[in-house]
């Protein structure tokens, strides 16, 4: 079991080994990088087990270390996508500065997220916890100012997740006098009503935050735009899931003892909803490509967070399998951006317009993506999101299904946003340049939408690890009841066959491709975007015809009052009036002596008159 | 089989049937004369009963209708217009001012003859033409695409260089795609 | 709307000393005659303290014979429902005239367009080449010593047979043995 | 064996389908025709425009996108077409049909438009680019009584397949239309903007945005864009009457109803001006949605 260990040492040496090693030579500062990162994922999958954990008593204090079957099917998505954005990283970051800084902090999230992972006690989880929180508020304050006070932002909603970890953490041991999650777990259901309500929302306040949770969100379009975009691959992709990983354990172990369990789950499920509706609107909205991706990573993990919390073995199959289809979409189009942001300099949509010729195999990667986002068959996106709708309806949240829909439905909008503002439109001269980005930064792009594209048929690659994970959690095996490789039930007996389903759709679109001109492809000319039909006009070189001002105007308007007020202007007005309170107590330090004596004589008075209540 | 020639002339004659029976004019209003189609499009004439009717971009369309006269700026416009319709195309000049100028035979800035610029294949004469003679030369039009006479696209794409000198006779400054299709 | 003008009248003659009226049109017209210089400093009284706030149009009138065109301006008072036509005589072997598009934003569209058709320049016009005209080679068409028939011969092909129709009333009398009217012969070519 | 049959089946019915389409396309025409008191086209007139576009030369293309556009839009057609059952029986030509259901059939009605969006965009015609998002828009505001109108029916009848429905109405010997009426007057209303005729006829809005995500493509990308129109309002047709009218068991009566079905938003339209986007969505989500929300309710009570 020395090998976890090993897992460990090698990421806090290669950590600092690489930081200082660009003193040597870039070069050498991306191998040792990519070593450790690789080095450390090919030996956890070779060299761990599962189910075998082993202790160490550091001051006394029992701490377990190991990974069950629900934590290994995490540190795929942590070490799967963390390796490929590695890859990427070392395409992205050539030529900027600080890379030493990106490296360590990099090495360390991965270390860190995978140590949530494998730790099997309180303490443990805490401190990987705090160690992945500050490493990502590093990242976000990359660019070494932090102007508009976004990774301030992060930091104080992380510290306030924290706190109520740590609380949590305290009333647990206080009863149980043990730090291990697995005897928190057994002793829940004896503990009073009133701490078994406490100890789930203290530590459901903590996961939310860094799932980006309605009302805890709205640290995350800032947080997610403005760190590099390899990493924010990694933070929208990978880190948001740690809370959906705490709050999975939380859902199943604790609530489903609590009688009154059901108000959780629905408010969770509400709240979950309302993200998504909403974090979609709001990305309907942005003109920033980053900006976008964030509110739409919001929007998802809603989606994750109602599959999760309806709590049926269907929701969180969906729950789960979202989560990962989420690492790979979102990690792919973060990706996306990044390559578009070091080939051109800019993420605006108003800016950048037609790369499709010039960038294909990105235009490609992102073109998947967005189908598996927006959850179209063939691709994994559908198989999620038609879980995630048949366990609504078959657990009678109707309403919610509706809401859910009208999110998804809505996402089409900001996905062809996506998709229409960088590659599609008029190629303008100003963009001529654009060459496709180096493959160090498009292979993995690549990979992950190809694998997106093979879940879409054979889900069971990814079920399989979902299913063992909750039979370790405590539910019975869904395997040949609600999943087989490529067939999808619902508990109705309902079902979809996917593999026939991917066949026939390209046979028939190879058909058409084909009949659809007789002389095909090469028969006919290329025209360029100058070339369309503008009553006659001949749109000169700098004219902009493109359409990406205002992009859904209409249906911002019609939807306009839903989005009169953001949450985040009423934290804001909290935090104004908490100033003007503590403005206001300011005010009873006058620095006058006479005052103070006023003070003190109303105060005994007081004490006189009420000497009978109080005393 | 496909090449065979009777064969060929069968396919011909449902192509040119079809084409007959389904023409899509562009609603592209040059002159003064685009006043008269909404008539010839509506109830009282109804042109669609002839499978005539409103096309809203060149590549969609078959027929360019040149209603009127057209000044050097428009004919520019037009010629654009009309290389970017697709085979088989047409055109109809529509009024006395596309055959010689009519009222304006005297003006600086209006051509007077208009197959030197474009191909027509049917020119209605009149000032203004009436729907009723709008719809005659429709049929004319019509009656040609049967026989397989109305070839003014083809005559254009052989005698291309003809018409670009006369084209650029009148338009010195000539930034357009190249045609060559 | 005598004492209307009367006052109009007064006003501008106590302020600008060339200017010239004429006041024998029946109804809410008219006209004053200035030296070109005088052009933007009446225009800007006009607009600003007799509200006359509205440019209606500028044109302009070609004196071939004089050798002068004669740049008219017109401005409506919409409260007084009253227009003046501001009219001056520049040189035409020299059309330059002062540029008036900060009084009214619209202006320039018709500067632009004078500059085109007759060729008057506007001093500190700021404005693209082409309007109206586009890749015009000739002399500005408006101008009367421009002969547009003899350019549209030189220019574009013309089809034969126009001229069998030279005088179609002609023709027909001649065809039909009608009479030409007594009324209609003055009109004849 | 039984796959080539199955596959032959799938051909037959997308002839099938492909005529009837366009036979109705047709009669849209001459009705409308009528209706403003005009001779109007022949009712084959939508064929011969067809052909005539078929026939066309295509001889550009903007892109790879551009030129794929048309085909994505036939896939998500003739998918939708092989999952709905045509007969109740499965009678004279067998269909795939493979095993879907409705929340399946929902999003591959959305792939095609979805395929076509991004070949118009790629043309770079900004009118091209606002008419999708109108009508991304515009689904967005259909959808909702849409689904609530089909959730209703999955609650009350304990599955999400139409063949599980199609038996339900079987089984009760009444129709879905008159079982559940609010769900079928949701569903009918949505119907108005899933078929884009007049009053919401703002993706193509002729006269408005050139024919909008069309407005680059003739010839035969028209061709193929107009023929998978045809074969996508037969299939929704045919999806509306296994839903509500209790299936057909043969083709006159499926002719019968789905012709029933398509006059409701033809006439509806002939006397409607076009709304503006926001009014649109709007409007689905007011009268529409309520109805959706009764029949969810009646759904629960029963």
């Amino acid at each position: 079991m020395a090998t976890l260990y090993l897992i460990f040492i090698i990421f806090l040496g290669g950590a600092i080994l690489t930081y200082y090693a660009g003193k040597l030579g870039s070069v050498l500062q991306d191998i040792i990088f990519l070593a450790t990162i690789l080095g450390a994922t090919s030996l956890f999958y070779a060299g761990v087990h599962i189910n075998d954990f082993m202790s160490f008593n550091p001051g006394g204090i029992t701490l377990t270390w190991g990974i069950n079957y629900f934590g290994w099917l995490f540190s795929l998505i942590v070490l799967g996508l963390g390796s490929l954005a590695a890859v990427y990283s070392v395409g992205y970051m050539k030529g900027k500065k600080r890379r030493g800084y990106f490296y360590f902090n990099f090495i360390l999230s991965i270390m860190a997220m995978l140590g949530i992972l494998v730790s099997q006690d309180l303490i443990s989880f805490f401190i990987f916890w705090e160690i992945m929180t500050w490493s990502s508020y590093l990242m976000v304050i990359y660019n070494g100012k932090d102007d508009q006070k976004l990774g301030l932002k992060y930091f104080i909603f992380s510290a306030i997740g924290a706190y109520a970890m740590l609380m949590a953490i305290v009333m647990v041991h206080s009863v149980t006098n043990t730090f291990l999650i697995g005897n928190m777990i057994e002793a829940y259901p004896q503990m009073s009503l009133s701490w078994q309500i406490w100890i789930p929302i203290l530590f459901l306040t903590a996961f939310g935050v860094k799932a980006a949770m309605m009302p805890l969100h709205v640290w995350a379009p800032g947080a997610y735009s403005s760190s590099p975009m390899a990493y924010t691959s990694v933070f929208s992709g990978a880190l948001s899931k740690m809370g959906i990983y705490g709050m999975v354990i939380i859902l199943v172990t604790m609530i489903s003892h609590l009688p009154q369990g059901i108000w959780f789950r629905e408010t969770l499920a509400w709240l979950g909803g309302l993200t998504a509706a909403l974090g979609t609107l709001w990305a309907i909205k942005q003109d920033d490509a980053k900006k976008l991706l964030a509110y739409s990573s919001i929007a998802q993990l809603g989606y994750i967070i109602t599959g999760v919390a309806i709590g049926t073995e269907l929701g969180l199959l969906a729950g789960l399998f979202l989560a990962v289809m989420h690492a790979l979409f979102k990690g792919t189009l973060f990706m996306v951006v990044g390559a578009i942001e070091k080939q051109t300099g800019t993420t605006n949509f108003t800016e950048v317009t037609g790369l499709i010729r010039k960038m294909p195999w990105t235009f490609f990667s992102a073109l998947l993506a967005i189908i598996a986002l927006a959850g179209i068959p063939p691709l994994g996106g559908f198989v999620g999101k038609w879980m995630l709708y048949e366990a609504l309806i078959t657990s009678n949240h109707y309403l919610l299904v509706i809401l859910i829909f009208f999110a998804s439905t809505a996402a089409f909008l900001y996905c062809y946003k996506f998709l229409f503002g960088f590659f599609m439109g008029q190629e303008e001269k100003e963009w001529e340049h654009v060459k496709e980005a180096p493959a160090t930064m498009v292979v993995p792009m690549v990979l992950m939408a190809l694998f997106m594209a093979v879940l879409g048929s054979w889900p069971g690659i990814i079920l399989n690890p979902i299913n063992n994970g909750l039979v370790d959690l405590g539910f019975v095996s869904t395997y040949k009841h609600l999943w087989d490789t490529s067939i999808l039930f619902n508990s109705w007996g309902n079902q979809v066959v996917l593999k026939p389903l991917l066949y026939s759709v390209v046979a028939i679109f190879v058909f058409f491709a084909i009949v659809l001109i007789w002389k095909g492809f090469k028969g006919t000319r290329y025209v360029s975007t100058k070339d369309i039909s503008s009553s006659g006009e001949v749109p000169g070189e700098n004219e902009n015809l493109t359409f990406s001002l205002g992009f859904a105007q209409p249906f911002l308007r019609a939807v306009g009052p839903v989005m009169k007020r953001q949450i985040d202007r009423y934290y804001t007005e909290f935090a104004d009036g908490l100033e003007s309170f503590f403005e206001f107590l300011r005010r009873i330090y006058t620095g006058n002596g006479q005052t103070y004596a006023i003070y003190v004589f109303v105060f005994v008075v007081i004490v006189l008159l009420f000497k009978d209540v109080l005393f | 089989m496909y090449n065979d020639k009777n064969s060929q002339k069968i396919v011909d004659y449902i192509q040119n049937w079809t084409r007959k029976h389904s023409i899509w004019v562009l609603a592209y209003g040059t002159g003064c004369g685009a006043i008269e189609i909404p008539p010839t499009m509506t109830s009282r004439y109804d042109s669609e009963r002839l499978g005539i009717r409103g096309a809203a971009t060149p590549r969609q369309a078959d027929v360019l209708l040149i209603t009127g006269y057209l000044t050097v700026k428009t004919l520019k416009r037009v010629i654009r217009v009309y290389e970017q319709m697709q085979d088989p195309k047409y055109v109809i000049g529509f009024g006395s001012c596309t055959i010689n100028g009519g009222m304006y035979f005297d003006s600086y800035n209006t051509i007077k003859v208009l197959d030197k610029y474009l191909p027509v294949d049917v020119y209605i004469n009149g000032c203004m033409p009436r729907p009723e003679a709008v719809i005659q030369g429709f049929v004319k039009l019509q009656k040609r695409i049967g026989e397989g006479r109305a070839t003014g696209a083809k005559h254009y794409k052989e005698n291309l260089e003809w018409y670009r000198a006369n084209q650029k006779k009148i338009i010195p400054n000539w930034v357009m795609p190249e045609y060559n299709w | 709307m005598k004492e209307l003008k009367d006052n109009i009248i007064n006003r501008i003659k106590a302020n600008f000393k060339d200017a010239t009226e004429k006041n024998d049109f029946s109804y809410n017209r008219l006209d004053f005659h200035v030296n070109k210089e005088t052009i933007p400093s009446i225009l800007f009284y006009l607009k600003d303290e007799m509200g006359f706030i509205h440019l209606s149009h500028i044109s302009c009138v070609d004196w071939l014979e004089e050798g002068e065109f004669e740049v008219v301006f017109i401005v409506w008072s919409p409260k007084d429902k009253i227009k003046v036509f501001v009219k001056t005589r520049i040189d035409r072997n020299n059309p330059v005239l002062d540029n008036i598009d900060m009084i009214w934003r619209q202006a320039n569209t018709y500067e632009r367009e004078l500059k085109e058709m007759f060729g008057v320049q506007f001093t500190g016009l700021v404005a693209p080449e082409e309007f109206i005209l586009e890749d015009w080679q000739g002399p500005p068409p408006f101008r009367r010593d421009f002969d547009t028939a003899a350019y549209a011969e030189k220019t574009f092909w013309h089809r034969p047979g126009r001229e069998d129709a030279q005088n179609v009333r002609e023709t027909i009398s001649k065809r039909d043995g009608e009479e030409i009217p007594d009324f209609a012969k003055k009109y004849e070519r | 064996m039984e796959l080539f049959i199955n596959i032959l089946g799938a051909i037959v019915t997308f002839l099938v389908a492909f005529i009837v389409g366009m036979t109705y396309g047709g009669l849209n025409r001459k009705i409308t025709a009528r209706v403003q008191n005009r001779k109007g086209p022949p009712f084959y007139q939508n064929f011969i425009d067809a052909f005539k576009l078929s026939s066309k030369e295509t001889a550009i293309h903007h892109g790879i996108m551009h030129y794929l556009g048309p085909a994505f839009l036939m896939v998500s057609s003739v998918m939708t077409l092989l999952i709905v059952p045509v007969f109740t029986n499965n009678g004279w030509f067998p269909n795939l049909n493979f095993k879907g259901d409705l929340i399946f059939l929902i999003y591959i009605m959305t792939f095609g438009p979805l395929g076509m969006a991004l070949g118009s965009g790629q043309t770079g015609n900004p009118n091209a680019a606002i008419g999708v998002t109108r009508g991304l828009s515009q689904m967005v505001g259909f959808e909702i009584p849409w689904v609530m109108a089909l959730i209703a029916l999955m609650i009350q009848y304990h599955t999400t397949s139409i063949e599980g429905l199609m038996e339900a109405q079987a089984q009760t010997g009444t129709w879905f239309m008159f079982s559940s009426p609010f769900a079928f007057i949701a569903a009918i209303l949505a119907m108005f903007g899933m078929f884009r005729y007049s009053p919401f006829d703002i993706v193509s809005a002729p006269t408005e945005l050139a024919s909008g995500p069309a407005s680059e493509n003739g010839g035969k990308y028209l061709f193929v864009m107009m023929s998978s129109g045809s074969v996508f309002t037969f299939a929704k047709l045919t999806l509306y009457v296994d839903l509500f009218l209790g299936g057909a068991a043969n083709l006159p009566v499926l002719l019968l109803k789905t012709f029933a079905l398509y006059l409701i938003p033809i006439l509806y339209g002939m006397t409607t001006p076009r709304y503006r986007t926001e009014q649109a969505i709007r409007w689905f989500w007011g009268w529409p949605s309520f109805f959706g929300l009764l029949a969810i309710i009646q759904a629960v009570i029963l």
